[in-house]
């Protein structure tokens, strides 16, 4: 109650709310609202010469380089993209959180195992990993989300931890020590919550440079296969058209731009608010 | 002006790294046509056709069973580190392109050789077949009759190399060639550019036309072409990207910019004969006539013309009448419940995931869809779409673009063997349709077999007909014949074929700037 | 000291060991065969075996990897399948260019990122600290290809300020640099906002005003280099998405850099330079971590070991 | 006006005002504060925390935080100058040059990354012009001046290789580099050790005398105030409630906060004479404890704590030890002070002592050796042994309602069901001055005082035997400090608990302890029964920390006058 009052009070927050609202909204009803079917490649949809046809009457945003309707494709694709985005980039975030705070935590070898292991992964290069591992496991929208989960929590794990080692030196964890308190607690109860800010930091945004990530996997044939539409790819599929058919980047680029910048109004104010520390304030 | 001018050299631009120069192992389109300007061979392709003509050989002669080839070579050609060309190296080049050591992909054209199996077979250091009485004259023996062979001869696998050059620089000899072709290599700054100055004791008269070309990698062909329109290149080598085709095409300078001309290339859908249900030879026909060609040329700005046979319109053997399978849903439908599918299936379609294929198949997907079949896209990497075609039972449907390229050498049988022939069927092998016909197989090699220049004709009405035939159980689906689109600058001058030659892509040797 | 700078050797060992080890049967889990691709579509089946052969391609996984770590210990990286030379050759040609791109562009975007950041803490909570915030997200979520091209439309051929594409000359490497400048400036932006919000609470800077100091020596001599703590640590882990993430840029600019090579060694499966190239740019993060180890207590004094 | 030299005033404040902006509006945080410095002065700002002594020196320095403190009337008038009405450009020449300052915290006070030279010259530079080696000269005059030894070697130091008092002297060598007419120095002692302290002080009162800087010294030790002021301006809740000489202040206040302010003091030897702290509850007034029980709550016997030991690739690193052999014992109901001076281990054996930290030795709580307990074996002796740190505020998860945060060891013990828990939070604030409905309040809304509140709840709600109290009454006011002590007093007497209580406030432990055990460098130097150890300390040390106290009576100034 007093979350959605404060949040409220914040115009920012809740304009990145509805956008977020819409995109879901839109996203879900893709199949209602959409003029077309999201694979269809319409006679109409490209000139005589096979370009595709700029924002009209029939076309709100235009259609791409196979005549389908980006107005379709970008409802359609919204579902992939917050996928990938927010499921994708989420458990990146959940396990960079998980390995890093367990790590600091520890401490000691097995912690020392654990970062020497978030070592080796981040000297290995991400793309690589995602390449290989999406071209061993065929190809799909899942499967992609994983790959692109494995590969990002790296970097959370290694902030984590040395936020973590800090907090574990505060007095309040000491006073739950002496106060007879299991580990479980401590790291859930009392680790955990100090360490949300940094997890809403790196989960929205974190939600742009991933909705990219997954097109650049696309783009070398081991992302999410066509005609399966999410922006990333619709972007990378078009981007070199971006002086001859502008919409097909500006369109989608907006999408994800609006949606990333909307999830992340939404994070900061939710960390504000979460924080007690900052109630009252602006 | 159409005149030459003198000492001009030009910039040629191309996005992937010149792979080697090594004539016994680079296979690519990019590095094919500066192989053949740095190398010359026995034989060789008259600018901007597929005619044969003698080249390093001054003459030669073929005894009437067809085994026996005698080459006399042209005199005082040199090598560009000054030594004579003898009949030995010859020898040496075309052993050291069969040789297993060498690595190279072209060790299988000299199949007919005499020797060829001890030396492949790694049982033999030479190939018996091959002899050299004395400096200038070579005589091939072969064990059976090639009407190939003479093209052989002109493929870059067999141009001629120097041995000590090779010896000296081992692997690296890819890096620093040495050849006795119109142009030599004059610096390779890795990653960067390489630089081709004219031979000037290149023995064909006024070839090259140009003094030297610069050819730098890297280019993204987007930016290329923007170079290109303000002159600073002269040949975008990867062409003109799908996203700036028609503004180019439409745009004032077209006509100066733009060379638009067939190649011996043909984009087909293998269909995977011994996978479910596409074993069924009416569910392959039914596919075939599922797809609209016209719309896929369409979706390719019309830089393709549809296609009904494996062969390509300039390929002897072409048969223009052949009518294939007519774009008839209703048709397909039919034949698909005939097979029992009467409500379609579900498949899987691998093509390249680098543009325009996956869009292609895009294409073809809807298109299959329209009958009912369900085709999944799996749009990988080309590597990967080559290791699903290669083993058995595993790709259903593989479209050809991006993978497939242009011929060796402009003659039928080399649209057959790797790819449609019974021994292409193999773990590894290329024949993605696992299509093998003993009956067509022997029909091939006798064809081949034709090695007399009077039954030219003949053996090309032959080979026509194997590749109609082999439509009625329609392995793959040609869908349509690949123009070829480069983009030059204003001043390049000459025909067009020098800029999409037949036998070897961009002829460096005959293009020139004009005044 | 030198006991640090050895235990971070030997666990730049370990860490390479184990990207070497696992790339290798990464790579070689892969379906593609990269015997066959080299052989082409002409090839017998007896070519592709032969070539197989000479590649050593049928030997067991871990003989292969054994020989691998023997030559690697001679620094041998092995040859490239498709262009036949040493990778360590094609390596150390476009090393350079690599290293320079990504010199250049970590400066451009610490710069911008410095900045902007600077300039948002300065103004936190008002309009500007909003815009640059925005701006550090749009950066953040461009297209790489399309910023990349823009600026060269823009820059390059339109106005004619810089060359269009090339290596070698100060006003090759302005584009390049700026786009990656501009697209990585976002995340040090960020950064350095809340590092510079935290400084300006400190005391000391509260002293330096007492001092009578200006405004401006207040944040360039006093904030700034405090500020520059956490961002040094960022710079080590960026070397890492350096490494990889040029390609797009460098293609675009015709940048003979490291990143094009892998691009095209990924498509062709060239194993012996995705193994090179992986393990260089592992070498370079590593390298790239010790040195912001090595960077930070000449910064920080309070790290400095005695 | 008198033209008299004397009392012409070298800053005068005149009815400022200030305004706190927050989203509820504006509050009032100063209210109409008028004073005047005269040449040569030192005029002392007392009061209890959040009064507005920072706010007060902050505004004369104009430096305070633009976008939520601002100037709304009234004047700070530098001679003739109207500070208030100064550009940005020109006040700029007035900080540093007329007006110095010197802070609370000389351990951030400095900047961490700058070498001491560079910030000595920084205001020399900028206020007197002139070339680095003048400038240099007068920086090494300056670390004379405040009697820091090898000054040329000082300035290529960083502050962190500096000790704490000396950073604090190269603050007051920065702020009087100068020759500033006035000096404020906001709580300049305060995070020092006693011994430092007094150092420190002498130090400014000789300069004072050198260099005739009229000085306002914040603080809220009384002794300080007796020791240093000439005049005394008293303030609470933003205004300024008296001002006068110290010795009215101090022996004639006429205000009843001035008055509640002096009695709070704990004076060192207030106790002389006495076996145990003073009785506060009735009961025990009429009844003084006997000695209840032998059983020791807490024994220690040889404990030794190694921080930083290491196995490594070159061999185990030594470490440093800590804690090396010390030896006690703690009987119930009863309190023992452990003192000594920062840095001597005292915090560390109150950790080792609860198993908080790896340890070697003998360690029982209860009779229970605690080396090798699980964590799980461990929890019943949590239950009877519980802490309370030095600052209130790091010790509370400030993600959590304090409500949760008391009864979290009752949930943590599986001790009764929600409700129970709710009375028995309820019944804990009560027992500690706080109202029950504060509960769902968050650590941040709450004074430094009432925070520690909290945490003593906090630790009661298991009803332990015995409570380890680390400088648990460091960071309050006196007022506030003297009324937590007396609620420990009070426990102890109701619940017969037992305290180690840590400390390096001499007075304190004097009030607080039964014995007294003397830390310095890891050792217990002396250890007895309060009365032995302050009525006669054997170990030169105790007997300088003793010394070293400010007595709240400006009429018994020592500390200047011993060497
Ligand atoms: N930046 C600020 N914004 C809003 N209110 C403030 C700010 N700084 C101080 N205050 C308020 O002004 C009042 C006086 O604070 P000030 O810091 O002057 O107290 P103090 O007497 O110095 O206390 P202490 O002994 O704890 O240092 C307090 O109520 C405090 O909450
Ligand atoms: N976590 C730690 N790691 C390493 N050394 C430490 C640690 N904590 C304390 N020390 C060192 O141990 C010694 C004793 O420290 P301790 O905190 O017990 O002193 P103290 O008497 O409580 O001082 P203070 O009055 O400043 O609180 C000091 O020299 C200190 O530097
Ligand atoms: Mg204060
Ligand atoms: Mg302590």
């Amino acid at each position: 109650m007093r979350i959605a009052r404060e949040f409220l009070r914040r115009p920012t927050a809740v304009f990145g709310l509805i956008v977020v609202l819409l995109v879901v909204i839109g996203a879900l009803a893709a199949p209602l609202i959409a003029p077309y079917a999201p694979d269809e490649q319409l006679f109409d949809g490209l000139t005589l010469e096979g370009a595709p046809i700029g924002p009209d009457a029939a076309f709100l945003l235009g259609t791409d380089t196979l005549g389908r309707d980006l107005l379709t494709r970008l409802l359609f694709g919204a579902r992939t993209s917050l996928i990938i985005g927010v499921v994708a980039n989420g458990t990146a975030v959940a396990i960079g959180l998980g390995v890093g705070m367990l790590a600091g935590y520890l401490r000691g070898p097995a912690g020392n195992a654990l970062m020497r292991f978030t070592d080796l992964m981040m000297a290995f290069p991400a793309l690589l990993l995602a390449i290989v591992l999406a071209a061993l496991f065929h190809p799909s929208l899942w499967i992609v989300a994983m790959v692109i989960a494995m590969v990002n929590w790296v970097q959370v794990a290694r902030i984590v931890y040395t936020e973590t080692r800090g907090l574990v030196e505060r007095d309040f964890i000491l006073a739950e020590r002496s106060l007879g308190a299991g580990h479980g607690r401590i790291v859930f109860r009392h680790v955990l919550p100090h360490l949300m800010p940094t997890a809403i930091v790196w989960g929205t945004l974190g939600i742009a440079t991933t909705v990219l990530l997954e097109a650049t996997l696309s783009f070398l044939g081991v992302g999410v296969q066509p005609p399966e539409p999410s922006w990333g790819n619709i972007i990378f599929e078009s981007q070199s058209f971006f002086t001859s058919a502008p919409w097909l980047v500006i369109f989608p680029g907006i999408a994800i731009l609006l949606t990333a910048l909307s999830f992340n109004l939404v994070g900061d104010a939710l960390r504000d608010i979460l924080d007690p520390t900052q109630r009252g304030r602006m | 002006d159409e005149t030459p001018v003198k000492g001009a050299t030009i910039v040629v631009t191309y996005k992937d790294d010149i792979a080697t120069l090594d004539p016994a192992i680079g296979y690519d389109w990019q590095n094919w046509s500066m192989i053949k300007s740095l190398f010359s061979r026995l034989m060789e392709y008259t600018p901007g056709t597929a005619d044969l003509v003698p080249s390093l050989a001054e003459s030669f002669e073929v005894t009437p069973d067809g085994l026996t080839y005698t080459f006399k070579l042209r005199k005082g050609v040199k090598f560009s580190n000054g030594r004579d060309v003898v009949a030995s190296d010859v020898k040496y080049s075309i052993e050291r392109a069969v040789n297993p050591k060498t690595q190279g992909p072209g060790a299988g054209f000299f199949g007919a050789i005499a020797g060829f199996d001890d030396l492949s077979g790694g049982k033999a250091e030479g190939l018996s077949g091959i002899e050299t009485p004395d400096d200038s004259t070579v005589v091939f023996k072969l064990s059976r009759p090639d009407a190939t062979f003479l093209h052989v001869l002109a493929i870059n696998f067999a141009s001629i190399v120097p041995k000590e050059v090779v010896e000296a620089e081992g692997q690296d000899f890819g890096k620093k060639p040495v050849g006795s072709g119109a142009f030599i290599l004059k610096d390779w700054v890795i990653g960067q550019k390489l630089v081709f100055e004219k031979n000037p004791n290149f023995y064909v008269a006024d070839t090259p036309k140009i003094d030297g070309f610069t050819v730098e990698v890297g280019q993204e062909p987007l930016v290329a072409l923007l170079r290109l329109q303000q002159g600073e290149v002269d040949i975008a080598g990867d062409g003109i990207p799908p996203s700036k085709f028609l503004e180019i095409k439409n745009g004032p300078d077209a006509a100066d910019i733009i060379v638009d001309g067939e190649q011996l290339q043909t984009g087909y859908v293998a269909l995977n004969t011994r996978v479910k249900p596409l074993d069924n030879v009416k569910v392959r026909q039914a596919l075939n006539m599922a797809v609209n060609k016209e719309r896929i040329t369409r979706i390719v700005n019309g830089r393709a013309t549809p296609a009904n046979q494996p062969l390509p319109p300039l390929m002897p053997g072409y048969d223009k009448d052949f009518k294939g399978y007519a774009y008839d849903i209703e048709k397909a439908k039919a034949l698909l419940a005939e097979a029992g599918f009467p409500d379609g299936f579900e498949t899987a379609l691998y093509a390249s995931s680098t543009d325009p294929n996956p869009r292609i198949a895009q294409a073809l997907q809807q298109d299959f869809a329209a009958i009912g079949v369900k085709a999944e896209i799996k749009a990988l990497a080309n590597a990967n779409v080559i290791a699903a075609g290669g083993t058995e039972g595993e790709a259903p449907m593989i479209w050809s673009g991006g993978m497939a390229w242009i011929a060796d050498f402009p003659d039928p049988s080399n649209f057959y063997g790797p790819i449609l022939g019974c021994a292409g069927a193999t773990q590894g092998g290329w024949n993605w349709a696992w299509y093998c016909n003993k009956d067509l197989d022997a029909r091939a090699i006798a064809a081949d077999s034709m090695s007399d220049p009077a039954k030219k004709d003949e053996r090309a009405k032959l080979w026509g007909s194997v590749f109609t035939d082999l439509m009625a159980d329609a392995p793959w689906i040609p869908v349509f014949n690949e123009r070829r689109v480069v983009a030059k600058s204003k001043r390049m001058g000459g025909p067009g074929n020098i800029y999409i030659d037949p036998t070897r892509v961009i002829n460096y040797d005959a293009i020139y700037v004009k005044q | 000291m030198i006991e640090l700078i050895l235990r971070r050797l030997g666990g730049a060992l370990m860490i390479l060991f184990g990207v070497a080890a696992i790339t290798f049967m990464l790579l070689y889990a892969l379906p593609a065969d990269p015997a066959v691709q080299l052989a082409g579509r002409s090839a017998t089946a007896q070519t592709v075996a032969n070539i197989r052969h000479e590649l050593g391609l049928d030997q067991p996984l871990l003989l292969q990897f054994v020989h691998y770590l023997g030559n690697l210990v001679q620094g041998d990286l092995g040859r490239s399948y498709t262009q036949k030379t040493e990778v360590m050759t094609l390596i150390l040609a476009r090393l350079p260019a690599t290293l320079i791109l990504m010199v250049s562009g970590i400066l451009v975007e610490v710069a911008i990122g410095l900045t902007l950041g600077t300039i948002a803490a300065l103004n936190r909570g008002g309009f500007v600290d909003r815009l640059v915030m925005t701006v550090s997200f749009i950066g953040v979520s461009a297209p790489q290809f399309v910023v990349a091209l823009l600026l060269l439309y823009v820059f390059a051929a339109t106005l004619q300020w810089f060359p269009m594409s090339g290596f070698g000359t100060f006003s090759h490497v302005v584009l390049p640099a700026l786009t990656l400048g501009v697209l990585g400036a976002g995340w040090y932006a960020r950064m350095v906002r809340s590092a510079m919000i935290d400084v300006l609470n400190q005391d000391y800077v509260r002293t330096a005003r007492a001092k009578g100091v200006a405004e401006r020596a207040v944040i360039l001599r006093h904030a700034v280099p405090n500020a520059l703590l956490p961002i040094v640590a960022m710079i080590g882990i960026d070397i890492g998405q350096f490494m990889g993430g040029v390609v797009v840029v460098e293609a675009v600019y015709g940048w003979p850099g490291i990143g094009q090579l892998a691009w095209q060694a990924i498509q062709q499966v060239d194993i012996p330079i995705i193994m090179g190239v992986t393990l260089i740019s592992s070498l370079a993060i590593v390298i790239g971590n010790l040195i912001a180890d090595l960077v930070a207590p000449l910064i920080d004094p309070r790290i400095r070991p005695r | 006006m008198s033209g008299d030299i004397r009392t012409a005033p070298v800053l005068s404040v005149d009815g400022l005002t200030v305004d706190a902006l927050t989203d509820r509006g504006a509050k009032r945080v100063l209210d109409a504060v008028s004073f005047c410095l005269a040449a040569g002065e030192t005029l002392c700002l007392a009061g209890e925390s959040g009064s507005g002594k920072s706010v007060t020196s902050l505004s004369v320095m104009r430096l305070l935080p633009r976008a939520s403190l601002r100037i709304v009337s009234g004047s700070i008038k530098l001679g003739d100058r109207d500070l208030t009405g100064l550009g940005e450009r020109a006040m700029r020449e007035v900080r540093g040059r007329d007006v110095a300052m010197i802070f609370q915290e000389p351990m951030t006070s400095l900047n961490p990354v700058m070498t001491i030279g560079k910030q000595l010259l920084e205001p020399i530079l900028i206020h007197q012009g002139g070339n680095e080696a003048s400038a240099r000269a007068q920086a090494l005059r300056m670390l004379d001046a405040v009697q820091i030894t090898e000054p040329a070697r000082r300035l290529r130091q960083y502050p962190h290789e500096l000790s704490g008092g000396m950073r604090q002297r190269v603050m007051i060598a920065m702020a009087l580099s100068c020759r500033p007419k006035v000096l404020i120095a906001d709580e300049p002692t305060t995070a020092l050790d006693v011994t430092v302290q007094a150092q420190i002080l002498k130090l400014m009162r000789e300069l004072k005398g050198e260099f005739g800087t009229s000085t306002i010294l914040i603080t809220h030790d009384m002794g300080v105030v007796a020791e240093m002021a000439d005049r005394v301006a008293v303030m609470k809740d933003g205004r300024l409630v008296e001002i006068g000489s110290a010795v009215d202040i101090f022996e004639r206040p006429t205000e009843t906060y001035t008055r509640e302010l002096i009695a709070a003091v704990p004076r060192i030897g207030a106790r002389t004479g006495t076996d145990g702290p003073p009785a506060v509850t009735a009961e025990a007034k009429a009844a003084p404890l006997a000695e209840k029980s032998l059983e020791p709550v807490l024994a220690v016997q040889n404990l030794k704590v190694t921080y930083g030991a290491r196995a490594s690739l070159f061999g185990r690193k030594a470490g440093q030890l800590a804690v090396d052999g010390v030896s006690f014992e703690l009987r119930a109901g009863r309190t023992l002070g452990l003192v000594g001076e920062s840095g001597s281990g005292k915090s560390t054996t109150g950790k080792a002592v609860l198993g908080l930290i790896p340890y070697e030795g003998y360690v029982a709580i209860d009779g229970e050796e605690l080396m090798d307990l699980s964590v799980r074996a461990m929890r019943p002796v949590r239950r009877l042994a519980q802490m309370i740190f030095q600052d209130p505020y790091a010790s509370l998860d400030s993600r959590m309602t304090i409500g949760a945060a008391i009864a979290e060891p009752m949930l943590i013990h599986g001790i009764g069901d929600r409700t129970d828990r709710a009375d028995r939070v309820a019944e804990l604030l009560r027992r500690v001055g706080l109202t029950p409905d504060v509960a769902s309040r968050y650590p941040h809304e709450f004074s430094g005082g009432q925070r520690q509140r909290i945490c003593i709840a906090r630790a009661l709600s298991l009803k332990p035997k015995l409570i380890v109290a680390d400088e648990s009454v460091a960071a309050l006011d006196v007022s506030v400090r003297a009324k937590v002590l007396d609620l420990m007093l009070e426990l102890q007497e109701t619940e017969g608990l037992a305290y180690l209580f840590i400390s390096h406030d001499m007075a304190v432990i004097e009030r607080m302890s039964h014995d007294v055990a003397v830390m310095n460098g890891g050792r217990i130097v002396e250890y007895g029964s309060r009365r032995a150890v302050f009525e006669n300390p054997e170990e030169d040390y105790t007997r300088r920390l003793i010394a070293a106290v400010p007595i709240p009576d400006p009429s018994q100034r020592h500390l200047a006058m011993t060497g």
